[in-house]
C-alpha cells in the first residue's frame, strides 16, 4: 500500500504546478499553430513537443544531473555535497539542508569544486535528463545552428542577388530592427518595466534578423535563459511575416510604387555562383572573424552546392543531416521552456519587442527601396525591400504577392529572393558584431 | 548609474552594428560587382549556366533513370504484346 | 628477432582464451542466425559482428582508457595510480602490484579520485577502445534506444488500435509475461540457483516486453552487466516469435474460437490519428513521468508521422536516422559480449526465464481476448491476443498465419495490429514503473 | 532473510506493475473511445482520411513524379517513332 | 569612437600575419584543385574550406577552450591560472605574465592540475572553437575514419579478388612503398634535413597506402601534430595517381608485358563473397588485434552488403552516414593546417616523401606482378600490379587505360579492381604493425 | 648516439612490417583459396550469383516501382485514349 502511495505521490497529477500547467497549454497552442496553420512547422512542432517533455513534474527532462540531485537530495548525497562545499548542515529538516545546498552551489565560483560536485552526482547514480542531453549537445556545443545554417547555405540559390547585388542594401538596412529592438530593450530596462542586461537586449534584437539558426545561435552565447522565448518568437513572427508585412508595406508605398515593373534578371553564371562564398569568406576573414561560425559553415554550404562537384555532400546537408539537426535543435529549444525560464513579464517584453523588431526591419527596407529608387537609373520596386529582413522565402513570397495585388502582371518574386537572401548575410554579420562586442 | 550606461551601450552598438553591416555590405557589392565584371570579361561564357544546371540536376538520379526506362521499357513491351492479341 | 617475439606475444593467437574463443563462437553462430535464418538481422548483425570485435584479445576494444591502463599497466602508471589512490606498493613482483591496484580502484568510493584516475590515464597515452565509446555515446546516455524508438512511433500506424481501441487491453494482459518473469527471477535467487537482485531481476523481465529499444534503455538503467544477454535474448526470441507462439496459442484455443470472424475495421479520421499521440503523452504526464523519455519519443515519432506537416523529419526518423542509430547500438550491445559479462551461469538463467516471459505473455494475452469475447457484443477471435506481446510486426503476422489455418477466409493481420501496437505503449508503461520503482 | 525481502518486493512489482498497467491503458481505451467520439462529433468528415492519405504519399514525391513523366513522354514518343517506321 | 577602433583592432585586416595569409592562399589553392580539377573534390574541397576558417584571424576556431584563454590572457584568468599552477606573477606587464603563464602550461606533467585549468578557463566564459569541437568528436575520438572505412567496405566488391587471390600478393608487395618511405624518413632525420621521430616517421610513411581514412587514422594516432599534411599529401597524391603512375609503369615494363592478355574471371558465388569479410576479421582475430578497429569496421561494411539482409543499413553506411562524416572529417583536417603546424620544414619533407611512397609502391606492385608472372601458369599482366597501392578505384583505372594503350582489346579494369582492394586491407594491415609496434 | 637507433627502428620496422604484411596476406590467400573450394565443392550453385544480384537490386525500390508502374500505366492509358481520338 505504501508502494500505491509512493506511485501516486510520483505521479504528474500530484505535482504539476499551475505554472507547468500552463506551459504545456502553451504548448498545446504551439503544437496547434505548427500542425493546423502550419506555422514553421520543421521548428515549432518539435520545440513544442519538447516544451511539454520539460514541464512534465518529476521528470526532470530538461535538468542536468546535478541539479538532479540537488532538486530530490537525499541525506546521503546532501552529507556529501556539504563535505565538498565545506558547510556544515545543522538543520535537521531536510528540506533545509537541501535549500542551504542549493543557495551554495548557486554562489559557488570556484569551478573544480563545481566539477567535483558533478562526479558526486554522477556517482550517486543521478543522470543527465534526455532533452538535457539534447540542448549540450546541440546547442550548448554551438553545433546545431552552424550545421543547420550549412544546409541552408546548400539550399540557397544567389543567383539573383548576384544579378543584381545592389539588392545587398536592402538586406542591410532591414538589420535595422535588429538594433532598435536593441535599443527598445534597454529603453524597457531603463524605465524599469523589465529587467536586460545588454546581452540580454542583444540576444533579443536578433529576433528581428527574422533567421532562426542565427536567433539561436546568437542567444546560445549572450544569453542562453532566455533561448526559449526568443526561438519561439523568431519562428512564430517569421510564420507571421504574411499578416505582419502588408500593411507596413502599403502603409509606406504609393499604388504606383507598388506597381513598379523591374527589368529582367541576367543570367547569372556558374563561376560566379562559386566564387561568391568565397568572396564573402573572404570578407569575413578581413573585416569580421567573430562571424566566422555562422557565415563560414553558410559558405560552406553553398560552396558544396555550387561547386558540383560534392553532390553527394550536399545532398546530405539538404536532408539527412539537417533534418537530422533539426529534431533535436527543436527538442533542445523545448527544453528551455521550462515553467521558471519562461513565464515571467521578460518573456512578454520578449514577445512585444520581437514584433516591433519585425516591424521596423520591414519599414527600413521598404524605405531604403524607396530611398535607392531616388538616385539609381534602374527601377526597383520598393516591395521587394521588404523582403531584407530574412524569413526567407515567406518574405519574398509576400513581396510577389503584395506587388501583384497592385499589378497583375508584375512578378517580383525572383527580384525579392536578392534581398531575402541579402537579409541573412546581413543578419549574420549583425550576430557578429554583437558576439564580438558583447561576448 | 546603471541606466544611462546601458542605454549609452544599447546607442553604441546600434550605431556600430548598423555602420558596419552598411560598410561589410556596401563591400560586398564592390566585390561582387567586381568579380562577375572581370569574370564575364575573362571567361565570356553565353550558354555555360543551361548545361550546368542540367549538368546538376541528372548527376545524381542517373541509376534512378536507367530503373525508370527499365520499367518504362517492360511497360511497353507488355502494352504491345497485349495489343497484339 | 626480439621484435618478432614482440608482434608473437601480442597477436590474438598467444593470448585466446577459452571463454574469448567460446564467446566467438557464439558471435558467429549469432551472424548465421541473423544472414542465413533472418533472425532480426538489423540488430543481431551489427550485435554479432561487434561481440566478436569486443572479445578480440588484446585488443581492448570494449575497455575504458582506465581499464586498459590497469590491464596492461607499466610500472609509470602504476606509481601515479598508487599516489593518487594513496596506497604504497611494496612489492617487487609488476604483478601484484597491478592487482593490489586493480583491486584498490575497484573498492574505491570518492569519485574525485576516480575522475583523477582517468585523467591520468588519458595524460599517460590510453584511449578508450572504440566500442567503450560507442556505448558511451549510444547507450549510457540513454540516446539510442529513444531515438530508434521514435523512429519506429514514425513507421507505426495506430488505424487498427484506434478503430477497436479496446485491444489495448489486450496489450495490457501480455505484459503479465513480463512480471512473472521477475518473480521467476527473484524465485530462483531465492532457491540460491542464481543471484540476481531487484533490479537484475526487473531488467530480465522486460524481454517479456518483445520490444528492443525498452529492453535495451530499461537494462542500461537498471542493470548494464546484463544488457548484452538481455538484448540478444530479446532480439532472439522476437525472431522466434513464429516458432514459440503457435502452439501456445493452439492449446489455449479450439478450432471454433480460431475461426471467429472479426467485423471489418471502420475507417479512422486523420484528426483522431494526429490527437492520439498527444493523448498517450498527456496520459504519462499525468500519471507516469518516469515512462516520459521512452513514450515521449514513440509518440514524437508518431506526431511526425501523422501531422503531415513534417514529412522531412519523419522521413528522416525512419531512414537515415534509425539506420545509423541500429548500427552503433548493435555495435555498442555486442561490446557487452565479452566473455566474462556473458560466460556465466547467469546468462543461462536469463535465456530461460526470457523464453518463459515470451510464453507467459502469449498465454496471458490470449486467455484475456477470451475473457473479453464473454462480455463483449462484437466478436474478438481470441488469436490476436498473442500479439499483446508486441514483436512488431511479428506477432500479428503470426496471429494471422493461425487465423488463415483454421479458416482461410479470416484474415486477422490488420485486427492483430491493434493488440500489436498495443503491446509496445504497454511494455513502455511497465518499464516506466520498473524505473520508477527501482532507478 | 534477504530472500524472503526479494520475493516480497518481486510480489510488489508484480502487483502495482499488472495493476498499473491495466489502469494506464483502461485510461487510455477511455480518453481514445471520448476523444474519436468528439472528433467524429464536431468534425463529422466522411471522405478526408482518403484525401488526406493520398496528399501524404504525393507530398515528397513530386519532383521524383514530374522526372518520371518526362522520362515516360520520351519513351512513349520513341515507341509512336519506332511505330512508324 | 574607442569601440571602431576595437572593431579594428580586432578586425582579420589588422590582425592578419603572413603565415596566415600564405596558408589561405595555399587553401584556395585546394580548393582550386578540388573543385575546377577535380582533385578528391568530397575531402580536398571540406578540408581546404576549414584550412581557411582555422587560419582566420582571432576566431581561434582551431583552438580549445584552454588554448583561446592562454592566447587572449585576461588579468583575473592570468591570476586563476597562476594560483592553480602554483606559480607568482611577479612581471607588471600582461604580456610578460602571458608568455609565462603559457610556459608553465607547456611544461605541464599533472593532468589533474590541467583538467582543473580547463575548468577555469570553462567558468572564465571561454568555449572550444568550432574546428577543434569537429576535430575532438570526429578524429581525436578515432571515430570518423573508423565509420568512412565501414562505407567503403560496404561500397566495395571482393569479387574479382575472390576470383584471382593471388592478387592479394600485388597487395601485399605495394605496400613497400610505407616501409621504404618511413627509412627515407627516419634517414632524412639522421642527415638532420628535418627532424622526425619514429612514430611521426611511421605516420608519413602511411601516405604510401594511398589509403586516406588509414592515414588519418593512423597520424591521428602516431603524430596529430602532423596530420594536416599528411591527409593533404595522401588525398593529393591519390587525385594525382593518373599522373604520377604511368611513367613509372611503362618503364618497368615491355610493350609486350603490357600487351598481356588475362583470362576471364570466374563467377564468384555470394556464398564466398558473405564469407570473406568474415575469414579476413577471423585473420585479425588471430594474428594482428592492433587492426582491429580498421579492419573490423571495413568488414562490417562489407558483410552489411554481402550478407543482403541488412539493405537500410548497408544504404545508409554508403550515403548519409559516409557523407555526414566526410564534411566534418574534411573541416576537422583543415582544422590542423594553422599557419604554425604547417608551415614548417617538416610539411615539405611530408610532401616529398609521400610522392616518393607512391612512386615505390607503384614501382614494388609492378615488379611483383612481374616476379609472379615467372612462377605462375596462368598469365599476370604486370599492369595491374601498380593498383596494388589501393587508391580505389583510380589506380585500377590508370592500370586499364595504360594497357589499353599497348592493346585496344586488352580491358584490366577488373582484373586490376582485386590487387586494387588487397591494397587496402594491405595498408591496413600495415597501419597494425605500426600502431602496435610504436603505439 | 640518437640517429642510428632511429635509422635501426626504421629497419626493424621496414623488415617487420613487409614481413608480416607478406604473412597475413598469404595467409589470407590460403584462407581464401581453401573457403572458395570448399563452399564450391559442398554448396556447389552454378546459378546462384545472378538472380543474388537481381535480388539485391530489387530489394528497396520496390515502393517506388509500384509508383513509376503506376504512373507508366496513366501514361500509356493516356496514350491510347489520346491514339483513339
Ligand atoms: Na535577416
Ligand atoms: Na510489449
Ligand atoms: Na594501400
Amino acid at each position: 500500500m505504501d508502494k500505491v502511495l509512493l506511485l501516486w505521490e510520483g505521479s504528474g497529477l500530484y505535482n504539476l504546478t499551475l505554472p507547468q500547467f500552463i506551459m504545456i497549454a502553451i504548448c498545446l497552442v504551439l503544437l496547434y499553430l505548427a500542425i493546423a496553420k502550419k506555422f514553421e512547422p520543421l521548428l515549432l512542432l518539435p520545440i513544442g513537443f519538447g516544451g511539454i517533455l520539460a514541464n512534465i513534474p518529476e521528470a526532470g527532462l530538461a535538468l542536468s544531473a546535478l541539479d538532479q540531485a540537488i532538486s530530490v537530495l537525499n541525506p546521503e548525497t546532501a552529507r556529501l555535497f556539504a563535505q565538498e562545499l565545506g558547510i556544515t548542515l545543522q538543520s535537521a529538516a531536510e528540506e533545509e539542508n537541501r535549500l542551504a545546498i542549493k543557495a551554495a552551489v548557486k554562489g559557488l565560483e570556484d569551478p573544480v569544486i563545481y566539477k567535483n560536485l558533478k562526479a558526486i552526482a554522477a556517482a550517486q547514480g543521478y543522470t543527465d535528463g534526455m532533452l538535457y542531453t539534447f540542448y549540450k549537445v546541440t546547442i550548448a556545443s554551438g553545433a546545431a545552428p552552424l550545421i543547420i545554417f550549412m544546409g541552408v547555405g546548400a539550399m540557397t540559390d544567389f543567383g539573383p542577388l548576384l544579378a543584381n547585388p545592389r539588392t545587398l542594401f536592402l538586406g542591410a538596412a532591414a538589420q535595422f530592427g535588429i538594433f532598435a529592438t536593441v535599443l527598445g530593450a534597454v529603453g524597457l530596462s531603463a524605465l524599469g518595466v523589465v529587467d536586460f542586461n545588454i546581452n540580454q537586449a542583444a540576444a533579443i534584437g536578433i529576433i528581428g534578423g527574422a533567421d532562426g539558426p542565427t536567433a539561436i545561435y546568437v542567444s546560445s552565447i549572450l544569453a542562453p535563459e532566455l533561448l526559449g522565448a526568443i526561438a519561439v518568437a523568431a519562428y512564430s513572427y517569421m510564420a507571421l511575416v504574411p499578416l505582419i508585412q502588408p500593411p507596413i508595406m502599403r502603409a509606406l508605398t504609393s499604388k504606383e510604387e507598388r506597381s513598379i515593373q523591374m527589368s529582367q534578371l541576367r543570367p547569372v553564371s556558374k563561376k560566379e555562383k562559386i566564387i561568391f562564398p568565397i568572396a564573402v569568406l573572404g570578407l569575413v576573414v578581413l573585416f569580421l572573424p567573430s562571424a566566422a561560425p555562422l557565415l563560414g559553415m553558410f559558405c560552406l554550404g553553398n560552396l558544396m552546392r555550387e561547386s558540383g562537384v560534392v553532390e553527394r555532400l550536399s545532398d546530405t546537408a539538404q536532408n539527412a543531416l539537417i533534418n537530422t539537426v533539426t529534431i533535436f535543435l527543436g527538442l533542445s529549444v523545448g527544453s528551455k521552456l521550462v515553467a521558471d525560464l519562461f513565464l515571467t513579464v521578460e518573456t512578454l517584453g520578449i514577445l512585444s519587442l520581437g514584433i516591433v523588431a519585425f516591424g521596423i526591419g520591414t519599414a527600413c527596407g521598404v524605405l531604403m527601396a524607396k530611398l535607392m529608387n531616388r538616385f539609381s537609373k534602374m527601377p526597383i520596386n520598393p516591395l521587394i525591400g521588404s523582403a531584407g529582413v530574412s524569413a526567407v522565402p515567406m518574405a519574398a513570397r509576400v513581396s510577389n504577392k503584395v506587388g501583384l495585388e497592385s499589378n497583375p502582371q508584375n512578378f517580383l518574386l525572383m527580384h525579392a529572393m536578392g534581398p531575402n537572401v541579402a537579409g541573412v548575410i546581413g543578419s549574420a554579420v549583425a550576430a557578429g558584431i554583437m558576439i564580438m562586442y558583447l561576448g | 548609474m546603471q541606466e544611462p550606461d546601458l542605454i549609452t551601450e544599447g546607442l553604441n552598438l546600434l550605431i556600430l552594428g548598423m555602420g558596419f553591416v552598411f560598410v561589410f555590405l556596401t563591400l560586398l557589392v564592390v566585390a561582387t560587382t567586381l568579380m562577375s565584371k572581370s569574370i564575364n570579361h575573362f571567361f565570356p561564357e553565353a550558354e555555360e549556366p543551361a548545361p550546368a544546371k542540367a549538368g546538376k540536376a541528372a548527376a545524381l538520379p542517373t541509376e534512378q533513370n536507367s530503373e525508370v526506362i527499365a520499367a518504362i521499357s517492360a511497360a511497353i513491351h507488355l502494352h504491345r504484346h497485349r495489343n497484339k492479341n
